[in-house]
């Protein structure tokens, strides 16, 4: 298994020197850079040009991104232009809050979604399952920041209830901060849920219909255990690739939830960085989300090896 | 011009297919009518889409303003129904992009592996690996803000799922006896293709390009959200219900209106690609 | 089958728990001084009555950096106004009023000479001396910092310090805006071994105002304690100041309305949401900012000034400030009302009043009798889009198609500072000082002068402005650069809006004015 | 009571969006106690629908009407058809269990052969692990798979076709049932592994005695196996006799189709022998009797009317009017 994980990180090396030439290439070619961004109306020749110089933007380009990966290899990722600070600490700080909230959704859409996936999965075709699939559809059809506002304006109205302002860290301060996390976490999982409802209803009436099933009911199996024994665990595959895909595209996606409900997760600081042309933030952060995009998919293959025996380490994507 | 003939046929036997089965009945119609309000538009709606009424705005929906007004005086109910016709527009383009890059792409790196999978597959998780709504950013920012890149955004967006949906088909088609059958009597790499794995795709593929359709719109709207989206005055449902996130208090029908338009159309697709997955697959008859 | 699962189950765990253990997990403090815990502790102290002494105001966009000498941005400026102080600073009637310097004569015009406080502190609790206002202006005038106010302070010669608490200014020529260019934080007073020790104000400050930084924690908030030692007696009556990132209007208000905030900024649109509530106060006051529509004069089709009076007449400028503004703004040019006896009269000239047969008459006169097409760039702000979206409409009344570009806020920006637009709509801030509205927009070396516009009897008067003491004649010189620029029309302006604090009923004494919009001194919480 | 399971007059129907339509009709037989009955007929002649029923397995939209399904455990005899599921629970694996045609596909892929062997313990006794481990043990040198040590910890797709037969017989014997319905068990096994599976069940039934049905539409293991036969045509028992009736005195003439089509087989002169025509879809029966078209010696009677299930010998019914006491004509 070693081997196989050791192979898969190697992949991820020409992955990721592929996206951070890619994002330095698109930077220079957007129209705007941060100097511009940064001096605003004041900006004139002389300034423009001493801010340059400060910020190493007079250097040519190639030695800007080759200096850039240099220092990126060593885990330096460089100063923000705009704020200067360090930035591989503030890309840490900000991931643990969006992988925070990534996995309180996550968990909350599972909650929702593999029971009622089930269910409507067993009581095929009748109202029950109409409505479970009705509601999984409106989980897939309802865009996010819709969905947040209202419920923001919502509890505000009726209940005078919104999330305590400021946030505050997991173990800093547990209580604020699940105050301030619970309800994104449960808009963001409300929509995942709706896809892996729908998975999770048509792998299981896949498996239902299996010859195994026959056997295992024929040995005396009681209704309780063809289904969570055989048939979900059968049926967790395909379900566990797509939460492995969305939780990768969470990471970079909850950007919207991030900015109604002004968590500083790490969507907003690439959003930021996008908007004030700071590249080395943009770098540093798009890389680091995919850099763990691509071990979330290593977790997920390594998954399939201890669910299903028949998939074994060479078996590629 | 007999696969013409035949392609007809298979058509009617799928609409035949939708239409017993509810849940394709329902669907459809409501494809249906989104198709006729962005044809019909012009005559349909009351207003034109930019003509502002200065004295009633933030209206609720009255007689002559069926849905109300928005901040500036305009009519929201004529900018819904020409909504109809830039959302269609940006799902099916952006749709038709990804659908037939990730159609080329996904069968090439299925069916020859090896190498060409390497690399295709390379490209695809670098765009995985991209946030999507990011990815559309930089598309947008790069060729500049209006309707025609974001569709193309979103279509670039798209493509990397409908490549390996149309992988993996091609893998687990290629191993079944009829493709090396085909193989064993000499057929061209590019016929076996064209004649035995694409038809063979065909199910898995259109439900992929209908829920593909629901996520365009989706990713439109949150393109919107973020300011990037279409330019103003011209309306999308999208822009529409991104604006009217301001007024949700004071004039809630601002965003009543687009969410439903939304939420109905993305409904209608997903209900349609379910029941065509079954007609066209019927091992999925669930 | 079991043992597979627990070993499943830890690998999830291990990974979650390390990531999450690997940076401190409280959240970096980066205080000055000794952590004070703002809501608990301060409160015991001070017999001040029991509600902690905390303003929490939701502000709408994230500070840039907090170095005085360098960041422009709205966001960043209502916080290091908190932190530093100038030499000066100006009342609401535009007269000079001490800060730093108790009292300054002017011996002659281009000499002054500042009487400094005595035992005013820094945060860092050395006292203040001429050194560092010397220091200060050194660091501006240094191209390695590039600070934004050199043009500024660039006209200083010499800077000599007679005594601890006196220093001397020469300057190389008569420079009339220099006072006014002293009450702005871009010559804010700095101390010169934290600079040096720390070399990056960005993220962390030290200067001698009401509050003192104690947390930044980016994207989300920054949090500002009292300076216990403050110059001015009994102030800051507040224990500290939260300013909260919230970019979203619609949580913004919630927050307020659930008093998890004190204070929020919002539209006109919002008034009618908080009618009748009776824990939410509002406190309009007028704005010092300006809307605009300017023209790239590069381009042969707005070269021809017959074209952009046309423009002009085609607007309805009243229009504009009902859609847009909910008529709760001014008809206004680049020096606003709010600069009172600077301002001449816009909303009487005859420009400025709609005048579509005229406009249309122009427009045939210059060679476009049926119109032509356009561009207008938009961005940054909802009322510049919503402008753009009403000038396109009232442009087709004179033939004119107009296409919106809403840019995303870089490439703003850049087709801002490059030409890169047709029209474009903005808004810019008119300053304190004529010479700042006028010169830095219009002089044809001014650095905001992107248009391409160039008047030389407008550049003369500038020059003249500088130079001119005495305040009467000043205000002729700028009354007809105004009436010059007026006519040339580079830009064509429009509003001057109002804007609205909205506060919690327990927030008291807070009457934000044009120039001095967040002055929380005598803000107690009740 | 020697019989150890009698179903009288079981009916089974498709019931698909409002329509009901009969696949199996009025079918009865007896099981003897340490007997064995082999079910014949041709694919899609109800006769895998009749064995699922007996333990009630047949899943939406088949369902078993009418008719009684009775299976005599010592005692006391309970029919199967009305049993609640706590009950079917009891004797499905430890009275009667099954043995499936699809040996790669009968067993779950994701769990070892000790686990899915072990787990019908599970289900019946409360057993310990090693008891468990040691049972299984037994019975896999029992079925004679080599080296059972280390093949019960392999995965189903690391064994081949007649390996897993050789296990799924193993799960179903190890509670020596009173009853086994083996259907098809050797249809997808190549004929030397046929061989040696049926060769396996007969020693295993008879060292356990318990009785059998065996469902096949090969003659040739009905011969090796069944001492009592009845043959199936379209939903219905249309001859049933012992073995020696069958083969010797045939009487219906489709079942003269089947032998001759195998004895044709054998023999290198005669063409192969084919019964002409297929079998009928359910719910377009015509009203005579159900193989008028496809029967050599049809009469007009025989399109007429159904023909009933008369004796024509001790033990020995068939249902043609050949045989309705003589009087062909109406």
């Amino acid at each position: 298994m070693r081997a196989y994980i050791i192979r898969r990180f190697l992949t991820l090396i020409p992955i990721l020197i592929g996206i951070s030439l890619s994002i330095f290439l698109i930077m220079q070619l957007i129209p705007g850079d941060v100097v511009s961004g940064m001096l605003g109306i004041e900006a004139n020749p002389e300034l423009r040009a001493n801010l340059e110089k400060k910020l190493g933007l007079d250097r040519p380009l190639h030695e800007q991104y080759l200096s850039w990966i240099g220092n990126a290899v060593k885990g330096d990722f460089g100063k923000s232009f705009r704020t200067d600070k360090e930035i591989f600490p503030e890309i840490l700080s900000r991931f643990k809050i969006t992988f925070q909230l990534t996995v309180m959704a996550a968990v909350i859409s599972w909650i929702i979604a593999i029971p009622l996936g089930i269910i409507s999965a067993l009581k095929r075709n009748t109202i029950i399952d109409g409505i479970v699939r009705f509601i999984a559809l409106l989980g897939v059809s309802v865009p996010n920041f819709a969905f947040a506002t209202l419920s923001i304006l919502f509890l505000s109205k009726v209940f005078k209830y919104y999330p305590p302002v400021g946030y505050a860290g997991l173990f800093a301060d547990p209580a604020k901060n699940l105050k301030i996390m619970i309800l994104p976490a449960i808009i963001l999982g409300a929509i995942m849920s709706g896809s892996i409802m729908r998975m999770t209803r048509s792998s299981l009436l896949e498996v239902m219909r299996q010859d195994f099933i026959k056997t295992i009911r024929a040995k005396g199996a009681s209704e309780k255990v063809v289904l969570f024994v055989h048939a979900l665990k059968n049926a967790l595959i395909p379900i566990i690739t797509l939460i492995g895909m969305q939780i990768g595209s969470l990471l970079g996606g909850t950007v919207v939830t991030e900015q109604i409900f002004s968590i500083p997760g790490l969507g907003q600081m690439v959003l930021t960085g996008i908007n004030q042309r700071d590249f080395p933030v943009v770098q540093g952060s798009i890389l680091f989300i995919a850099f763990v995009y691509v071990v979330i998919n290593i977790i997920v293959d390594i998954l399939y090896t201890y669910i299903d025996p028949r998939i074994t380490f060479k078996v590629g994507r | 011009m007999d696969w013409f003939k035949t392609l007809i046929k298979e058509i009617a036997k799928v609409i035949k297919g939708l239409l017993k089965d509810k849940v394709g009945r329902i669907g459809l119609i409501g494809v249906l009518i989104v198709i006729v309000l962005a044809l019909g538009a012009p005559m349909i709606a009351t207003h034109d889409v930019t003509e502002m009424f200065a004295k009633s705005k933030l209206k609720p929906p009255s007689g002559d303003f069926l849905f109300g007004t928005d901040d500036f005086g305009r009519d929201v109910f004529s900018r819904i129904i020409f909504g109809a016709r830039v959302s269609l527009k940006v799902g099916i383009i952006s749709v038709g992009i990804s659908a037939t890059s990730g159609f080329i792409l996904g069968i090439l790196a299925g069916y020859y592996e090896g190498k060409t999978d390497g690399i295709i597959m390379g490209i695809m998780d670098v765009l995985f690996a991209f946030p999507s709504i990011l990815l559309a950013l930089f598309i947008v920012s790069v060729l500049g803000p209006n309707l025609t890149n974001t569709m193309i955004a979103i279509g670039i967006v798209s493509t990397p799922v409908f490549t390996r949906t149309v992988r993996a088909s091609v893998i687990s088609v290629k191993s079944m006896e009829y493709i090396t059958s085909a193989k064993s009597i000499g057929l061209s790499s590019i016929r076996i293709i064209l004649k035995h794995v694409a038809p063979n795709i065909l199910a898995p593929f259109t439900v992929q390009a209908t829920l593909a359709l629901s996520s365009a719109i989706l990713t439109e709207a949150s393109l919107s959200f973020l300011g990037l989206g279409i330019q103003p005055p011209n309306p999308s449902w999208g822009s529409m219900l991104s604006d009217s996130r301001k007024y949700m208090e004071l004039a809630p029908w601002l965003a009543i209106a687009p969410s439903a338009f939304i939420i109905g159309t993305i409904l209608s697709f997903n209900l349609l690609g379910d029941s065509l997955r079954d007609v066209l697959d019927p091992k999925f008859k669930l | 089958m079991k043992r597979r699962l627990i070993l499943v189950l830890s690998v999830v765990l291990a990974l979650s728990l390390f990531l999450s253990a690997c940076g401190d997990s409280k959240q970096p403090q980066e205080e000055v001084n000794q952590p004070v815990d703002s809501e608990q502790e301060v409160s015991q102290e001070t017999d001040k009555p029991q509600v902690p002494q905390v303003l929490k105001y939701g502000t709408d966009a994230e500070p840039g950096g907090l170095d005085p000498h360098t960041i422009s941005a709205a966001s960043s400026i209502r916080i290091f106004k908190q932190i530093y102080n100038t030499l000066i600073d100006v009342d609401d009637d535009m007269n000079y009023i001490p800060e730093l310097a108790k009292s300054w004569e002017q011996p002659d015009d281009i000499t002054y000479i500042f009487y400094l406080r005595e035992g005013v502190k820094f945060h860092n609790g050395r006292e203040m001396t001429a050194d560092d206002v010397k220091y200060s202006f050194e660091r501006v005038l240094d191209p390695d910092t590039a600070a934004i106010g050199v043009s500024y302070y660039d006209k200083i010669d010499t800077m000599e310090i007679l005594d601890d608490y006196t220093i001397k200014f020469t300057l190389k020529e008569p420079f009339a805006p220099f006072m006014g260019n002293l009450t702005s934080l871009y010559g804010a007073i700095v101390p010169k071994e934290f600079v040096e020790e720390h070399e990056n104000l960005m993220v962390e400050a030290c200067g001698t105002g009401p509050f003192k930084l104690q947390e930044w924690v980016p994207d989300n908030r920054v949090v500002l304690v009292k300076n216990e030692d403050y110059f001015e007696e009994g102030q800051p009556k507040l224990d500290a100041i939260e300013y909260y990132v919230m970019t979203d209007e619609s949580a913004r208000l919630a927050a307020l309305r659930t008093g998890n905030v004190h204070l929020i900024k919002l539209p006109a649109a919002s008034l009618p949401l908080v009618e009748g509530n009776p824990d939410i106060n509002v406190l309009p006051f007028q704005t010092n900012d300006y809307s605009y529509l300017g023209f790239n004069l590069t381009l042969d089709k707005f070269k021809d000034v017959k074209v952009r009076q046309a423009i002009s007449y085609a607007l309805d400028r009243q229009e504009i400030i009902d859609t847009v503004y909910d008529g709760e703004a001014t008809i206004s040019g680049f020096v606003t009302p709010a600069m009172g006896r600077w301002a001449i009269d816009y909303a009487s000239k005859d420009l400025y009043k709609q005048n579509i047969e005229k406009a249309k008459q122009l427009l045939a006169d210059a060679g476009y009798p049926n119109g032509f097409e356009t561009t207008i760039a938009v961005g940054l702000f909802d009322d510049i889009r919503n402008i753009g979206e009403v000038i396109q409409k009232q442009l087709e009344a004179i033939g004119i198609k107009a296409e919106i570009q809403n840019l995303e806020t870089g490439q703003y920006i850049d087709a801002w500072s490059n030409k890169g637009h047709e029209m474009m709509v903005g808004r810019n801030g008119a300053g304190t000082d004529p010479n700042r509205s006028v010169a830095f927009f219009f002089s044809t070396t001014g650095s905001a002068n992107v248009w391409g516009y160039s008047n030389p009897r407008v550049d003369e008067l500038c020059e003249m402005g500088m130079v001119t003491i005495d305040e009467k004649e000043r205000e002729a010189v700028y009354n007809e650069a105004q009436e010059l620029v007026l006519e040339d029309s580079p830009n064509l302006f429009m509003s001057s809006h109002m804007d609205y604090f909205f506060s919690r009923k327990e927030m008291k004494n807070f009457t934000p004015s044009t120039f001095n919009s967040e002055d929380f001194s005598k803000v107690v919480i009740e | 009571m020697d019989n150890i399971l009698e179903v009288k007059n079981l009916n089974i129907d498709i019931v698909e969006n409002k329509s009901t339509k009969s696949l199996v009709e009025n079918v009865s037989f007896n099981v003897k106690r340490k007997g064995s009955l082999g079910i014949v007929g041709e694919s899609g002649c109800g006769k895998s629908i009749t064995a699922m029923s007996i333990m009630q397995l047949l899943s939406h939209p088949l369902k078993a009407t009418k008719g009684k399904i009775i299976f005599n455990d010592g005692s006391k005899s309970i029919d199967m058809r009305e049993a609640n599921s706590n009950i079917m629970r009891k004797i499905r694996g430890k009275e009667i269990s099954m043995i499936f045609q699809e040996p790669m596909t009968a067993l779950d892929p994701l769990f070892t052969i000790e686990e899915q062997i072990a787990e019908v313990l599970k289900f019946h006794t409360d057993l310990k692990k090693v008891e468990m481990k040691k049972l299984v043990l037994e019975m896999l040198t029992k079925v004679g798979i080599p080296q059972p040590q280390r093949i019960m910890k392999n995965y189903p797709h690391q064994l081949s076709g007649g390996m897993l037969q050789r296990v799924v017989i193993s799960m179903a014997l190890i509670l020596n049932p009173k009853l086994i319905i083996a259907d098809e068990p050797t249809t997808a096994l190549d004929v030397t592994i046929q061989a040696q599976i049926l060769e396996l069940i007969n020693d295993l039934r008879s060292s356990y005695d318990t009785s059998i049905i065996m469902i096949t539409h090969d003659l040739g293991v009905i011969a090796e196996t069944c001492e009592d036969v009845i043959v199936f045509y379209a939903g219905q028992i249309v001859e049933e006799g012992n073995i020696m009736d069958i083969f010797h005195n045939t009487s219906h003439p489709y079942t003269k189709g089947l032998i001759n089509a195998v004895r044709s087989l054998g023999d290198k002169e005669t063409e192969l022998f084919t019964i002409p025509g297929t079998v009928p879809v359910a719910g377009e029966f015509s009203k005579g009797c159900r193989f008028a078209e496809r029967c050599g010696e049809a009469m007009a009677i025989c399109r007429e009317k159904e023909p009933e299930l008369m004796e024509i010998s001790p033990g020995h019914n068939t249902r043609c009017w050949l045989y309705n006491g003589g009087d062909t004509n109406v």
